[in-house]
């Protein structure tokens, strides 16, 4: 009963302390200069019309900080390669989970799949003209697998084909980026033809949509690779370690 | 070579690498000598060239984001890519040693871990350098659990957990600079610092203060760091010590002396590393783990790191730089001999110092020990010698007494642990060193002494470093991509 | 191995020799520091006093079976101790400082019967004076801009006074910790007794001195007599300075005598020993006269001599006989009876009295203390002095006199000859020293002009000049040896009449026969009535490892309570960071 | 009446407010659970916060999303893209983060059954 009070009064302490320091940095704030004038944004607004991309927001993601992009995917990569081998071992095995074999479920899912799959490679390829990329569209071509899960736990998904796809699709990213050195001397620079008149259309804006692709495609693989593992940790026979 | 291959190669290698295992382990390891190699033949040729240097993705900088090589930077990069391929070649013993762990990842965890430090030292974009914070930060949690023991994945979770709390500070210092700037590139932040309201400056200066302070593992931020060192394979701690915490560093005391917040916060930062510095020698006295144990010396001479480089004067800093990269190079040495011995006694106590026969590993084991303790002709010496000859000609006598003061305190360890090694009445097990670890034990211990007998090898480096530091007016014009 | 060892000692030797006096060398190490060697009649003098030494100790090493390794860290060592006097500045007089107290440190853990607290001692003694040693010379860097001699030398005087004094006590500290002044002297005991027995020799004879060398670079050549005497005054003839130094190596030496004499480990004895004899030099080292400078220089020369003397001599009983305590030893006088004649005379050295090397040597003592007029320093040396035959006498009688105390005492045999050799150069170097006390202020008038001091007048190689009157070594000497071989004619006479078939057990006291087991060597408990006398009970009684122990302990307690913080909670690390986050907002935004 | 909520000044205010709620409430988690899950759900709603002041910040009343469409060719009077640019990488950086910190947590309770960060402490002094 003491101990459990104790531990109140240090949590009343420390909402309090964190309240007055959030109060604090909130009067702060108030300091905050909101309505700044040429910041990069603008600056790359102006300059996003050479570009031809139509979503700024990309031409930013893939172009302006493409290396940041880089770098993200790379991030995504590792938590991958670390997630894979946190979860996966040969020791572990996969119990058949009996589930009633349901015609709709099934068919349904199927079928949903290729719809879902579709509306994802919409929104990679059409990333650099409507809110979506890469990454977006990789995520929701992930919930389609995610859907094939729920429909049937005891699917598998073809790990060579995803790794090839994972690696090959950054290998590729990577390739882009030295191509373009030795093409125009500038890593990661736009070297394809990017007439600024073909704004607005799907081929535009030069590497920008082929960039997306790759992306979408590595983020797809990946996140469906997190999302098996996750979902398959359910299922898990025994207990390899202990 | 554009400056980009720093971070571009590694990253190809690490996507490449479930290609590289099916073409074999040696293509798997050799990939990665190979790689590291390239990077350190690159950087020793930047030795010779003008600096700083600037090579551009995409768009011109302040707009784009660009890499800049300045001799500061040029430095680090010496130590880093020199550290990996010192680790890539002990790692071809390694698993060869240890045959029961799954090596295809490690490499890619690996290979990315430099690429990340590389590129945390070398972009001009503060956005930018969060990216690399967590590249690093993602392979270090992974490399620190990497064993999937209870140790190694309580260390994971451990670091994962501070990391986050780092990179949240970061992100958050991150958007207010640019609410209140309008730009994330390092150049344009620093020019224009000062007009920053000076109540958000500070909330901007102390979250990067904690954000990098804490991955530096500063004082009472750094609870965390010898859970880690203690869980993780002991050549991964020798990554952690000679690269990992040496690129926070850098970042902590680059954005310190850019953004001018060297007037400030000098006594602050200096204070709370003579406490690191204490605290951690005493602590270290108690250890019974051998990696903890070096976990906390390291913590030790991170503290004097800091009390050096926050000093102001370019004397102590040009020391501080050349304890730097000797302190890597030494504790590098130290983990990988003891990732030889717990890989032969499969035990983290500290008395299997005492337990093996090899003359080769003790002579170099000693060398580093001393190197560490700053006692000549080794490199140490030299570089404690320039901090304390700094201190001494800034009049701050207190810092001096305090260092060496402290100093007896860690000679205390590092001599327990040679009396262990000197023992003869304990048995003695012989152990196999393996061929490449002769070599890159040799190459270390060689250069300990190299450095300590003939200092003005690399002291000419540090000076060079130090005027980069102090007067970055030239760093400043190519991060805004003048050199283009 | 050993006649190569042999040969590389005496290379040093010869090239010091070659360069006659004269050896300039410097090589940049980096824009800072320079690596320099500059020759001055004080480094010439101890550079042969300690490669003479380590060569006699090579020669009698030949009959003891040595590794490889112990030759090369000893050959180290001397490198580094030519180092350490040669050097014309800081950085190389601290590396071979340190090269020699590493080097030392694994020579000293080959010992058979070392163990982890002694060395610990050893190597935190050591590291503390090297410590106080740099920060001496980074302090007196920062405003001579250089760590050369000469630059600090002469940017000495326009130094604030309290940086002169805090760089002297560094200074002093440093090396009156490797000197082994009283209070500092934890360490000196432990190493020097379980050493490797010949190189305890080395120890208390050679490097020892480099502590005594550091003190007189400070103060003669740093510092300054002269300034010395402007900075502290002066009081009766000596300077204020000196007169300090003067009651701390008194103390130290009357302490460390009435310590020897209750020692039963033969070498813990001669530790002992060699504290007082070092502090009869640091007593009279900073007199700033002519005579304290000369009697210093000429003692450390004697001390020299007599510790390798007797260090090597008892190395080489305990190798024959393996053992070390008075209570164990006894009656080798006919066993090894050349030994014995060169303890013997070594411990005439040692106890100051005529007609050999150590009478010369207490005259030089004593005569700066009456030319200083230090009335009552002259008392306590003459006192310590005194009590010092107590243990010259306790060491020549618990080894060699009396009755053998086990059965395997009685079938010794002599040393072996390379134990022999060095002995007898040493004990012709005692009587040289002895009989030509005038020759040595040749060696030291050169050390006083660069100390800018008189020097003191040379007539005979035979007569030593003195303030108080001259004394004749040669005559003494020819006197002694006269009535020495008179009387050594006489007891030869009266022994071969007596009957010399006494047992060790043909005494009965209070009508009891003696068991075997009862301790009958006059060796053992020697001393200990001392304890009756208040005053020595209570300098014996003290000691300064309580205080050391504690320190340790505190330390120890320190540490447990400062990784308390390190208890692996990372909760509550996340909360400590949090909070420090807001500790350093509400200071630095409010 | 309504135009009151109209101005930059009323919307940022809000943002600033609700934003910083939202990262109070993410602190108040760190500092009191202990459940692995819970503490990392918890930094993710510090950096949710965080995402919506650093974009809700850059929304000045009358901008349009920064895209163009077919009739007007110009890249005036939009929102700000870098910040959007930014946020997008933070946010799949904190996910990469959390997946990789769950998967850790799994196999940490696997081996251990412990799921509370402050009973871990098998590695200590």
């Amino acid at each position: 009963m003491n101990l459990k009070k104790e531990f109140r009064l240090k949590h009343i302490v420390l909402s309090l302390l964190s309240s007055a320091l959030m109060l604090s940095i909130l009067g702060l704030l108030s300091h905050v200069k909101t309505n700044l004038h040429k910041t990069v944004g603008d600056i790359v607004l102006s300059l996003n019309m050479q570009t031809a991309t139509a979503n700024a927001v990309t031409s930013v993601v893939t172009f302006f900080r493409g290396i940041d992009t880089v770098g993200e995917v790379t991030v995504l990569f590792l938590a991958t390669t670390g997630i894979a081998l946190m979860l996966s071992s040969t020791q572990r095995t996969y119990k058949k989970v009996v589930h009633q074999e349901s015609f709709i479920l099934d068919i349904g899912s199927k079928m949903l799949l290729n719809v879902i799959v579709l509306f994802g490679v919409y929104v990679i390829v059409h990333g650099h003209l409507s809110p979506g990329g890469g990454f977006q569209g990789g995520v929701v071509i992930a919930t389609a697998f995610l859907l094939l899960f729920l429909a049937n736990p005891n699917m598998k998904l073809k790990h060579s084909i995803l790794t090839l796809g994972e690696s090959l699709s950054g290998a590729a990213y990577v390739l882009i980026a030295i191509i373009s050195l030795f093409k125009i001397n500038i890593l990661l620079g736009n070297f394809l033809p990017h007439p600024v008149s073909q704004i607005g259309e799907l081929v535009s804006g030069g590497i920008i949509p082929i960039i997306y692709i790759i992306v979408g495609i590595k983020v797809g693989s990946e996140m469906s690779v997190i999302v098996e593992y996750f979902v398959k940790e359910d299922y898990l026979k025994e207990v390899p370690h202990a | 070579m554009s400056l980009g291959y720093y971070f571009l190669l590694p990253v190809i290698f690490s996507f490449l690498t479930p290609y590289f295992r099916k073409l074999g382990t040696s293509a798997l390891r050799g990939s990665s000598v190979f790689l590291t190699f390239i990077l350190f033949v690159q950087t020793l040729e930047y030795t010779g060239v003008s600096l700083p240097q600037i090579s551009q993705f995409s768009v011109a900088p302040p707009i784009g984001i660009a890499f800049v090589l300045d001799n500061f930077s040029l430095l680090f990069l010496l130590i880093f890519t020199f550290s990996g391929f010192m680790v890539s070649l002990y790692m071809l013993w390694y698993f060869k040693a240890n045959d029961n762990t799954n090596e295809t990842r490690f490499y890619v965890f690996f290979n990315m871990l430099l690429a990340g430090s590389i590129g945390m030292i070398l972009s001009c974009d503060i956005f930018n350098v969060y990216i690399f914070f967590e590249i690093t930060g993602i392979s270090s949690y992974a490399l620190a659990a990497y064993n999937k023991d209870k140790l190694g994945l309580e260390a994971g979770i451990k670091y994962l957990i501070i990391g986050s709390i780092a990179s949240i500070f970061i992100v958050f210092a991150i958007m207010l600079i640019y609410l209140q700037i309008g730009t994330v590139n390092i150049g344009l932040i620093a020019q224009r610092y000062s007009e920053i309201d000076p109540k958000i400056a500070v909330l901007i200066a102390l979250m990067l203060f904690i954000g990098f302070g804490t991955k530096a593992e500063l004082f009472p931020m750094n609870f965390w760091a010898p859970d880690i060192y203690q869980g993780s394979s002991s050549h991964v701690n020798g990554l952690f010590s000679a690269i990992v915490a040496k690129s926070y560093l850098f970042v902590f005391f680059h954005l310190f002396y850019l953004f001018g917040l060297n007037t400030k916060y000098t006594l602050l930062i200096m204070s709370l590393g003579a406490i690191t510095f204490l605290v951690s020698e005493f602590t270290a006295l108690n250890q019974k783990d051998i990696k903890r144990l070096f976990a906390y010396s390291t913590l030790g001479q991170l503290g004097i790191l800091f009390m050096a480089l926050a000093s102001n004067s370019s004397d102590t800093i040009s020391g501080a730089l050349f304890h730097l990269a000797s302190h890597s190079i030494s504790k590098l040495l130290i983990f990988l001999v003891l990732g030889i011995l717990i890989s032969k006694f499969k035990s983290t106590k500290i008395t299997i110092v005492g337990d093996f026969k090899s003359l080769f590993l003790s002579i170099v084991l000693i060398i580093g020990f001393l190197s560490i303790l700053g006692i000549p002709p080794f490199s140490g010496f030299i570089g404690k010698i320039l901090i304390l000859k700094g201190f001494a000609l800034s009049h701050n006598y207190i810092a001096i007494a305090f260092i060496l003061l402290v100093s007896i305190v860690e000679a205390v360890y590092f001599f327990r642990l040679i009396a262990l090694m000197l023992d003869k009445k304990r048995t003695k097990t012989s152990v196999p060193v393996g061929f490449v670890n002769y070599i890159v034990l040799s190459v270390l211990a060689i250069l300990i002494v190299l450095f300590g007998v003939y200092p003005s090898l690399l002291t000419h480096y540090t000076d060079l470093a130090t005027n980069a530091l102090l007067q970055p007016h030239s760093y400043l014009q190519f991060a805004l991509g003048v050199g283009l | 191995m050993n006649s190569i060892f042999l040969l590389l000692n005496l290379l040093p030797i010869l090239f010091l020799y070659q360069f006659g006096g004269d050896l300039h060398v410097s090589l940049s190490l980096t824009k800072e520091f320079t690596l320099s060697l500059s020759q001055t009649p004080l480094g010439t003098f101890f550079a042969y006093l300690s490669l003479i030494s380590f060569l006699l100790v090579t020669i009698a090493q030949k009959s003891k079976k040595t590794s490889f390794s112990y030759y090369a860290l000893q050959f180290l060592l001397s490198i580094a101790m030519l180092a350490i006097v040669l050097a014309g500045d800081f950085i190389t007089f601290f590396i071979g400082w340190e090269i020699m107290t590493w080097s030392s440190y694994f020579l000293i853990s080959k010992s058979s019967d070392i163990d982890t607290k002694s060395l610990q001692k050893y190597i935190l003694f050591s590291l503390a004076s090297a410590f106080s040693l740099i920060a001496g010379m980074v302090i007196a860097y920062s405003f001579a801009n250089s760590f050369d001699f000469n630059v600090i030398q002469n940017s000495f005087h326009t130094m604030p006074f309290n940086i002169k004094v805090a760089l002297i006590v560094l200074f002093s500290l440093s090396f009156f910790t490797k000197a082994g002044v009283i209070g500092l002297h934890y360490w000196v005991v432990d190493t020097y007794s379980k050493a490797p027995d010949l190189f305890s020799s080395i120890l208390s004879a050679v490097m020892s001195k480099m502590g005594i060398y550091g003190l007189f670079l400070v103060y003669g050549h740093l510092v300054g007599y002269a300034e010395l005497k402007d900075m502290f005054g002066v009081i009766l003839n000596g300077t204020d300075f000196g007169y300090v130094l003067g009651w701390i190596g008194v103390i130290t030496s009357i302490i460390a005598t009435f310590k020897a004499i209750t020692q039963d480990e033969v070498k813990r004895l001669l530790a002992y020993s060699s504290i007082a004899q070092l502090g009869y030099i640091i007593a009279v080292i900073g007199m700033g006269t002519s005579f304290g400078v000369a009697g210093a220089m000429y003692h450390t020369l004697i001390h020299t001599i007599i510790k390798l003397l007797l260090f090597i001599n008892v190395a080489a009983i305990v190798a024959q006989t393996g053992k070390n305590k008075f209570s164990e030893l006894g009656g080798l006088i006919y066993r090894t009876p050349v030994s014995f004649v060169m303890l013997l005379i070594g411990i005439i050295a040692l106890a100051g009295m005529p007609p050999l090397g150590g009478f010369a040597s207490k005259f030089m003592l004593y005569n700066a203390a009456i030319d200083s007029k230090f009335a009552l320093i002259l008392v306590g040396m003459l006192f310590s002095g005194a009590a010092s035959f107590l243990y010259c006498y306790k060491l020549v009688y618990g080894i060699y006199l009396g009755h053998p105390t086990s059965k395997d005492l009685e079938t010794q045999k002599e040393v072996p000859i390379s134990y022999l050799i060095p002995q007898v150069i040493l004990a012709l170097l005692l009587v040289a020293t002895g009989a030509f006390p005038g020759a040595f202020i040749k060696v030291i008038n050169p050390i006083l002009i660069e100390f800018s001091l008189n020097t003191i007048p040379y007539t005979s190689m035979g007569v030593m000049q003195s303030a108080v009157g001259n004394f004749n070594g040669l005559f003494i000497i020819s006197a002694f040896v006269v009535i020495f071989v008179f009387i050594l004619l006489l007891i030869w006479r009266i022994k071969s009449k007596a009957k010399n078939n006494l047992n060790r057990f043909d005494i009965s006291y209070c009508g009891e026969v003696p068991s075997k087991n009862t301790q009958l060597h006059y060796g053992y408990g020697f001393g200990t009535d001392l304890y009756r006398i208040k005053f020595v009970n209570a300098i014996l009684k003290r000691s300064s490892s309580p205080f050391y122990e504690a320190l340790a302990t505190q330390t120890k307690k320190t540490a447990g309570l400062l990784s308390r913080m390190y208890y692996g909670n990372i909760h509550n690390t996340m909360i400590i960071i949090l909070l420090f986050f807001s500790a350093l907002y509400f200071i630095g935004v409010n | 009446m309504l135009d009151f909520f109209n101005s930059n000044e009323t919307i940022h205010f809000i943002i600033t407010v609700g934003s910083m709620l939202l990262f109070t409430i993410g602190l108040y988690g760190i500092f009191t659970q202990k459940n692995l899950v819970k503490v990392l759900i918890s930094f993710d709603i510090m950096e949710s916060a965080l995402f919506l002041f650093f974009i809700g910040l850059h929304y000045n009343f009358g901008l349009v999303a920064p895209i163009v469409d077919g009739s007007d060719k110009t890249f005036t009077n939009m929102v700000d893209p870098v910040p959007q640019a930014m946020i997008l990488t933070t946010i799949v950086i904190g996910l990469a983060v959390l997946a990789l910190g769950l998967s850790f947590g799994i196999e940490y309770f696997r081996l251990t059954g412990i799921n509370d960060i402050s009973k871990m402490n098998e590695l200590r002094d």
